[in-house]
């Protein structure tokens, strides 16, 4: 099951190696084909999943029944390494409540982004069969419960989004392409260093030799003692919480390290911003809550404060450098560093509310940030600039394009009804609720305010008002006396067309409905959360020294 | 005879000897070359004579200048047209060589004059050795003779082989 | 003046050297395939007259019977050497040793 | 099984969303754009809100009528550390729910019914109801929330809606500016509400008004008394953002950018009442300071606001300075303790200034969208209805006698007086007497409308010609009164605006049924909190007793009081003084019993000393609160008369004589340029800041970093290049080289190696015989 759904869409870039590059039509009906079979098998797994069993770790006898479903475990690689001992790499699959909704997020994101693909023209056959290596590598990576094939997937994931970037970006590319290349590398390059070390201080209870597997690290009772991460090792599991720390904050990503997205995005074309930001985002936070956070619990615990203050300075850094841009690009892509932010903090706030907090607000912030891109490439499509001073009073001739722009920006500025704000409230409401976080809690609370700020404040210069003086499009007067919009070399309507309707429509109605209503995402994931939470609190830990 | 005859004539035949040799080597013209090494050979044939050794002073004469020596002018006369002049024969490397001459030459003369003592018997050959080279030829020496015989003829019947025209050949192919 | 006086295995040895010298040199400096021969013949010669002069001094008779030998090869030798020499001939045109560096490069 | 009630009030609530619904999507595909389709929902809408408001308030008359009802919206399961933790959402009715429901949806209905007649022919018609629709539902939201998620979740639609419905021009950049800044102001004034939220759930990890009031009560609260203190003064912030009281309110007057019915709803009845009501939910956990950062709020809004009211040209932006004088009432009513006549002054304020609005809606409209009160006169002659509604709203807006105004104005009034005695006096005078003092401006400026609008002569010829802003040919038209769709609602409001509907008695608003059904909630901010209010709780009463030496019941009753305080420690100082306050109620209470309720309109018993004091010197101030307002209004009004009608005083001339005061209230003390001038451009300034840091700073770093790593890649490539493959082709020229050195040895001669050969030879036979000697 979690086999199929990861590598379908490499089976769909194989038949699209023998399709002739010519038959641009065919090639794009099987990614989204294969897409939907994605989608499908994702809500597959959804109805099948049990939202009672905690996952995060094993059993107590080292067995995962009643922890993590649809697993599929295989030995995949055993190396004799001599005096070493075996290298024991397993194929190793399995969701819980915290990959369960990532997965959902990236089915969803895909076929978006499918969609929104139609548009590249540029070597299409390339495109596709780079996008589906990209979409297994995703999936891979959230199912994944060996940190070896874990970490083969994260790698993998980088090689695609590379070309992506750098073949089908905007004039910038190679640039932009590179730097996320080396950030991304940079961080990749450390977490071997620390998986190999774990891998040699962790023991399977099951068979008792070593084991990459992610759920034996996150029990602390396997880690040997006298190992290089052991228990008393104090200041390897410092320094290894730190760099696994700063490789996933990277992928965040996280304040000092966040230079790599907004040139990303920029140059990106639209889909693939969609999925980087939709999806490639959460996978830091994921990886935080996964791996980092339970594989060194105490560290976890001792820097919860610097972790808190990092989100903080997210939020607030993020939306005061949003508010300055004048690429629409740029400024969601700052926004969604602002959004991450509030991830960041939910996880400081370590307790239940905070983390279903930065859970779900990965979750919608997936959907609403791929909204946004969306629409952002939607009026790039037609204008071919995203300067927002050169739009102006949009809003009287394109109506259902600011419709769905005023349900995107309002769910992002956590409008009460729009998922945005249910996560949002419940990162503030468990940061608050600890003690250490309360301050940043307070500090990062105005937020809000800016987020505000900056989106209304770029709705109201491009949509509000009156045509600018120099905007990139005419009014052309029809018989009877309406004014209409007319772009430069832009044959399409004017208005959304059909394509982009069932791209965005979706997305905002479970914006909606889960703003109404969340159960339906946060009903999987608590359960989890209150086991990690109960696995990194400092209870656990006293009983393991 | 006495001993100084003996020794003139040594001298007389030594010097042949040599400045025949020497003209061998050192005149430009092939045919005298040829003409002044009939004198070599026969002064070499006289110092056998001293030597003691009459059957291979024969010996000499007959295959050096009725022999090699033939066949040597053959082989002027072959290469060279008789009728146009230019039998010369120009010389190169002529510094090593002279080098090789002197070094050589005196380093032997050298050497033999004034660190070898040989050990010199009483009983030297005295007189005829031919009834001697008979007994030696058939009992002791008669593999190297049987040997030495067969090679000349193989060198012979190669000699021919090679020196022949390509008619046969053609007459083969025929 | 007695080394003068009374011929000695010495006096031999000279000529034989001064022979060899020569003959050497004919070889070494000749252009003409013939003359190189006749250098070579030298050479033997003096060889033959080391041969001789030893064997006559400590009176033995092995250096007569190489001598003889010695002077049968030379005959094969001078055979096969002039056939060598004409089929040169044929081949270059020329009895020139020097002018035939086909061997170079 | 849900009570009937319930079911009702989810309906009422969800009628509206589905008029948005359908109006939002099918506006142009449903002829007139739909709006009979809104008019009717809403039609709907209050005729079940108003059966609500029947066996409610008219069935079962009982003040202590609570109903309840809620679901689990989220389940966090069993979270460690907490237990099992629901977070509930859930729908509560008591008296004060039941009016409200009524008076909003009455209020938009009305709107609705107005707005088919002002907004017809707009691009957007059908858009406008939809907009109407929501807002409606997420009012009613507000109004029937149990808990403080919901009630926050429906503040912030409340926001949107606002926000809409202000930018709805919004090809008229003011309009969009004024939009944004509504939100933005109000989204400052959210994030101190949801921070008070915050600390109310991190104590108790509930929402719910209920549960949290059991908590504190229960002494559950377990951070310092500060921190509950600061949980109501932020969630007081909310209000003060809602409400547009004295920090924050300079969105509203630039709300009035928004069409007038929406300026009608929205910034006068009901969105902007929000803030008091949400005030009055959380009352009961005010602290003392809490409540008294609050009245001074209310008093320096009331104050300035109506200074700023008095030299306004724009007909609407007089009213919307008036409306937030009125908060400021009411804000101030709600921190002085008077908690039920706050919001009866909420209610009545919301019909007659509704009909204040409509009815310059309704000039506007006839003067072709003329907004500027210099260039009106004369309109009484030709707009009847419209002049005679309006002017009743006036006088209730006054706080002339026999208006519903005058009853709930004086009741705040007299709650202030009462609170000031209790506080010991001193700076706490300062709140009824700014509270007086507003009241005369109120008189004075609403004279001043309505002299300026209705009478002497029309002056639209005066006005110059560079004003004439889009509308070429507008002010020549012949003004006439307006259709029967916006003069019906006019009519209603207007009759509610009389005292009669209120109360029997036109002096004594507490004799009606409102003060009687919303009466002030206990405090449950346990005793010892405000064990430092306790003394001026008794100093208070003795400063009563002090002033009113008539009773001699009473005052034996205060004697009492200080002498038990004096006495004995602090429960039974509660139970004493809560006696000695009913047992003077009581007797106060005696000459005024002449209606049916009378006896009970005197609030319930309080067992906090200082309520108790409050409620009792209220009580006592509420005949000299008459007296002063009364003398105040006249003075208002004759000074208007003076001015406008007389003209006695030269408005011009006096305004030039002290033109810095005048320049300052004209331009509303200066507010918007100082926002402007410290937190937009202090925000600007600093995220360009940050973006310049993020470009040349950080990213300069990443840059100078990948630089370094380029430099030193290309002096490594440099040394591969040229020194290492350097000896490599060294290596190889030299074998080349040497090569061809050799070569010329190879001359392929036989003589040349056959003298090569001879000469080593020969070199080492030479050199063996050297060795040898």
């Amino acid at each position: 099951m979690l086999s199929l759904i990861v590598f379908l869409p490499i089976i769909a870039g194989l038949i699209i190696l023998a399709v002739p590059s010519s038959q641009k039509q065919i090639i794009r009906i099987v990614t989204l084909l294969a897409a939907l079979a994605q989608g499908a098998l994702a809500i597959l797994i959804w109805q099948g999943y049990d939202p009672s069993l905690p996952g995060i770790t094993a059993a107590a006898d080292g067995s995962l029944e009643g922890t993590f479903q649809f697993v599929e475990r295989l030995p995949w690689i055993t190396l004799d390494l001599g005096n070493f001992g075996t290298l024991n790499i397993e194929y190793f699959l399995g969701v819980d409540g915290l990959s369960i909704t990532m997965v959902l997020l990236t089915a969803l994101i895909s076929i978006i982004a499918v969609l929104s693909s139609w548009t590249i023209q540029k070597q299409v056959k390339g495109y596709f069969i780079l996008f589906n290596l990209l979409n297994t590598a995703m999936m891979g990576c959230f199912v994944a419960l060996d940190f070896f094939l874990f970490y083969v997937f994260w790698e993998l994931m980088l090689l695609p989004m590379y070309f992506l970037i750098g073949i089908w970006g905007g004039p910038n590319r190679e640039y932009a392409a590179i730097k996320f290349f080396l950030y991304t590398l940079f961080g990749s390059v450390f977490m071997l260093l620390v998986m190999i070390g774990l891998y040699f201080s962790v023991i399977d209870p099951a068979t008792g030799d070593h084991t990459f597997s992610l759920v034996a690290m996150a029990s602390q009772e396997n880690y040997l003692p006298g190992s290089i991460f052991g228990p008393e090792s104090v200041m390897w599991r410092y320094a290894a919480f730190i760099v696994l720390f700063i490789g996933f904050a990277i992928k965040v990503p996280m304040f000092p390290f966040h230079t790599w997205l907004p040139d990303a995005h920029v140059e990106a074309p639209t889909p693939i911003s969609v999925i980087l930001a939709g999806v490639l985002l959460k996978l830091g936070t994921y990886g935080m809550m996964r791996i980092n956070f339970p594989f060194f619990p105490e560290v976890f615990q001792a820097s919860l404060y610097v972790i808190g203050v990092f989100g903080a300075i997210n939020i607030i850094y993020g939306a005061f450098c949003a508010l300055a841009q004048s690429d629409l690009k740029k400024l969601v892509a700052y926004s969604s560093i602002s959004h991450m932010g509030y991830v960041l903090l939910g996880l400081a706030a370590n307790n239940s509310e905070g983390m279903t907090g930065a859970l779900y607000q990965m979750f919608n912030h997936g959907t609403i940030t791929a909204m946004l891109f969306l629409l952002v490439g939607v009026i790039y499509d037609r204008a071919h600039t995203r300067q927002i001073d050169k739009f102006g009073g949009l809003a009287s001739y394109m109506p259902v394009y600011t419709g769905i722009v005023t349900v995107a920006w309002f769910a992002s500025l956590g409008l009460p009804g729009l998922s945005g704000f249910i996560s949002e409230a419940f990162v503030f409401v468990g940061a608050f609720s600890s003690e250490l976080t309360r301050n940043i809690a307070i500090v990062s609370v105005l937020g809000i305010v800016f987020g505000a700020a900056y989106l209304l404040w770029s709705l109201q210069r491009m949509f509000l008002g009156k045509r600018n003086p120099d905007a990139v499009y005419e009014l052309q007067k029809d018989a009877e006396g309406n004014e209409h919009i007319h772009f430069h070399d832009w044959k399409g309507k004017n208005d959304l067309d059909g394509r982009e309707l069932a791209m965005l429509v979706p997305l905002a109605a479970i914006v909606i409905i889960l703003g109404v209503y969340p159960m339906p995402v946060l009903g999987l994931i608590t359960t989890s959360i209150n086991k990690l939470v109960e696995v990194l609190s400092p209870v656990v830990l006293t009983a393991l020294n | 005879m006495t001993s100084t005859t003996y020794t003139v004539i040594f001298y007389l035949f030594a010097a042949i000897t040599v400045f025949s040799a020497a003209f061998v080597v050192f005149s430009r013209n092939v045919i005298y070359s040829a003409f002044s090494l009939l004198f070599t050979f026969f002064g070499v044939a006289a110092l056998y004579v001293f030597l003691s050794a009459d059957f291979i002073a024969v010996t000499q004469i007959i295959v050096y200048v009725g022999g090699i020596l033939v066949l040597l002018l053959f082989g002027v006369m072959f290469t060279n047209k008789i009728m146009m002049t230019d039998l010369k024969t120009e010389v190169l490397n002529i510094v090593p060589g002279i080098l090789l001459l002197v070094v050589v030459t005196g380093g032997l003369i050298y050497t033999f004059l004034t660190r070898a003592d040989w050990f010199t018997t009483v009983n030297q050959l005295q007189g005829s050795v031919v009834e001697k080279i008979g007994f030696e030829t058939m009992s002791r020496y008669v593999l190297p003779f049987e040997m030495v015989s067969i090679l000349l003829l193989l060198a012979l019947i190669g000699a021919a082989f090679l020196a022949r025209s390509d008619k046969p050949r053609k007459m083969n192919e025929k | 003046m007695d080394f003068f006086n009374t011929i000695g295995l010495n006096h031999y040895l000279v000529i034989s050297a001064i022979l060899f010298g020569l003959g050497l040199f004919a070889i070494v400096t000749r252009k003409n395939a013939i003359v190189v021969l006749m250098g070579v013949e030298l050479v033997l010669n003096a060889a033959n007259i080391n041969l001789l002069a030893f064997s006559k001094y400590n009176g033995g008779m092995e250096g007569v019977m190489f001598g003889l030998f010695v002077i049968v090869l030379a005959a094969a030798e001078a055979a096969i050497a002039l056939a060598i020499v004409i089929n040169m001939y044929k081949t270059f045109n020329t009895v020139d040793v020097s002018s035939i560096d086909s061997m170079k490069e | 099984m849900m009570h009937s009630l319930i079911q009702l009030s989810i309906i009422v609530l969800l009628l509206p969303l589905l008029s948005f619904v359908l109006l939002i999507f099918f506006n142009r595909r449903l002829p007139r754009n739909g709006d009979f389709l809104a008019v009717g929902i809403l039609g709907a809408t209050f005729a079940i809100s108003a059966w609500i408001f029947w066996d409610v308030i008219v069935i079962g008359y009982d003040p202590s009528f609570k109903l309840a009802w809620s679901f689990n919206w989220i389940d966090f399961g069993d979270v460690p550390g907490v237990g099992p933790l629901q977070i509930k959402m859930g729908i509560m009715i008591d008296n004060l729910t039941a009016i409200m429901l009524a008076m909003v949806s009455l209020i938009s209905f009305l709107v609705h019914v107005y707005s088919t007649g002002y907004m017809s022919g707009d691009k957007y018609y059908g858009r406008y109801f939809a907009y109407l629709g929501i807002f409606t539902f997420s009012m009613l939201g507000i109004v029937l929330s149990d808990n403080l998620f919901s009630i926050y979740i429906f503040w912030e639609l409340v926001g949107l809606s606002s926000y809409l419905l202000i930018g709805f021009f919004f090809e008229k950049d003011s309009a969009a500016d004024a939009q944004k800044k509504a939100f933005l102001t109000n989204r400052v004034g959210d994030i101190g509400m949801w921070l008070g939220i915050l600390i109310l759930y991190s104590q108790f990890h509930t929402f719910g008004f209920e549960e949290i009031y059991e908590h504190i009560k229960a002494g559950d609260f377990h951070m310092s008394q500060a921190w509950l203190t600061a949980a109501g003064i932020l969630l007081f912030m909310g209000c003060v953002g809602k409400s547009a009281q004295f920090p924050l309110h300079v969105w509203l007057p630039d709300a009035m950018e928004g069409p007038t019915p929406v300026s009608a709803l929205i910034h006068a009845a009901t969105m902007v009442a929000a803030g008091v009501y949400f005030v009055a939910r959380i009352f009961v956990i005010l602290t003392v300071d809490a409540l008294h950062v609050i009245a001074f709020i209310g008093a320096i809004t009331a104050f300035m606001a109506a200074t700023i009211a008095i030299t306004q040209h724009d007909i609407k932006r007089v009213l919307a300075y008036s409306t937030v004088s009125q908060l400021g009432y009411m804000v101030l009513g709600l921190g002085v303790g008077a908690y039920s006549a706050a919001l009866f002054h909420l209610l009545t304020h919301a019909f007659f200034k509704a009909c204040l609005f409509l009815g310059s809606g309704a000039i506007i409209h006839a003067m072709h969208h003329e907004q500027d009160m210099r260039w009106m006169g004369g309109l009484s002659k030709k707009m009847p209805w419209t002049f005679v509604t309006f002017t009743i709203a006036t006088l209730a807006l006054a706080g002339l006698p026999l208006t519903s105004g005058f009853m709930s104005k004086d009741a705040i009034l007299a709650g202030a007086l009462g609170f000031a005695e209790v506080e010991g006096g001193g700076i706490y005078y300062l709140i009824p007497i700014l509270g007086f003092f507003s009241a005369m401006l109120t008189a004075f400026y609403m004279g001043r409308q309505i002299w300026l609008v209705f009478f002497g002569e029309s002056r639209t010829h005066l006005k110059p010609a560079d004003e004439h802003h889009g509308h070429d040919d507008h002010g020549h038209h012949e003004v006439h009164e307006v259709p029967w769709a916006m003069r019906m609602p006019l009519v209603v409001l207007a009759a509610l605006s009389v005292f009669a509907v209120f109360s029997p008695d036109p002096l004594d608003g507490a004799k009606g049924w409102f003060m009687h059904l919303v009466q002030t909630p206990e405090t449950v901010v346990a005793a010892d909190v405000q064990h430092e209010n306790l003394n001026n709780a008794h100093h208070d009463a003795s400063v009563a007793q002090g002033e009113n030496k008539g009773a001699s019941a009473e005052t034996a009753a205060v004697e009492h009081v200080s002498d038990a305080v004096h006495g004995a420690e602090q429960e039974n100082v509660h139970a004493s003084v809560a006696a000695a306050g009913h047992s003077v109620v009581e007797e106060h209470a005696a000459p005024h019993a002449t209606d049916d309720h009378g006896d009970e309109h005197h609030g319930p018993v309080f067992n906090d000393p200082r309520q108790a004091a409050i409620a009792h010197a209220a009580h006592e101030n509420h005949d000299p609160a008459i007296m002063y307002s009364s003398i105040v209004v006249a003075l208002g009004i004759g000074l208007a008369l003076i001015v406008y009608v007389f003209g006695f005083i030269n408005p011009e001339k006096t305004a030039q004589r002290i033109r810095p005061l005048y320049l300052y209230s004209f331009n509303k003390w200066y507010w918007d340029e100082i926002y402007d001038a410290t937190v937009i451009k202090g925000s600007l300034l600093i995220s360009k800041l940050l973006a310049w840091f993020d470009n040349n700073i950080v990213d300069g770093i990443v840059n100078g970093v990948g630089a370094l790593v380029r430099k030193f890649g290309t002096a490594s490539g440099g040394f591969d290049q040229y020194v290492v493959d350097g000896m490599v082709n060294f290596t190889a020229f030299f074998v080349q080289t040497s090569g061809a050195a050799m070569k010329k040895l190879q001359t392929g001669k036989v003589q040349t190696y056959l003298v090569m050969a001879l000469v080593a030879v020969t070199g080492y036979i030479v050199y063996y015989f050297v060795q040898v000697m």
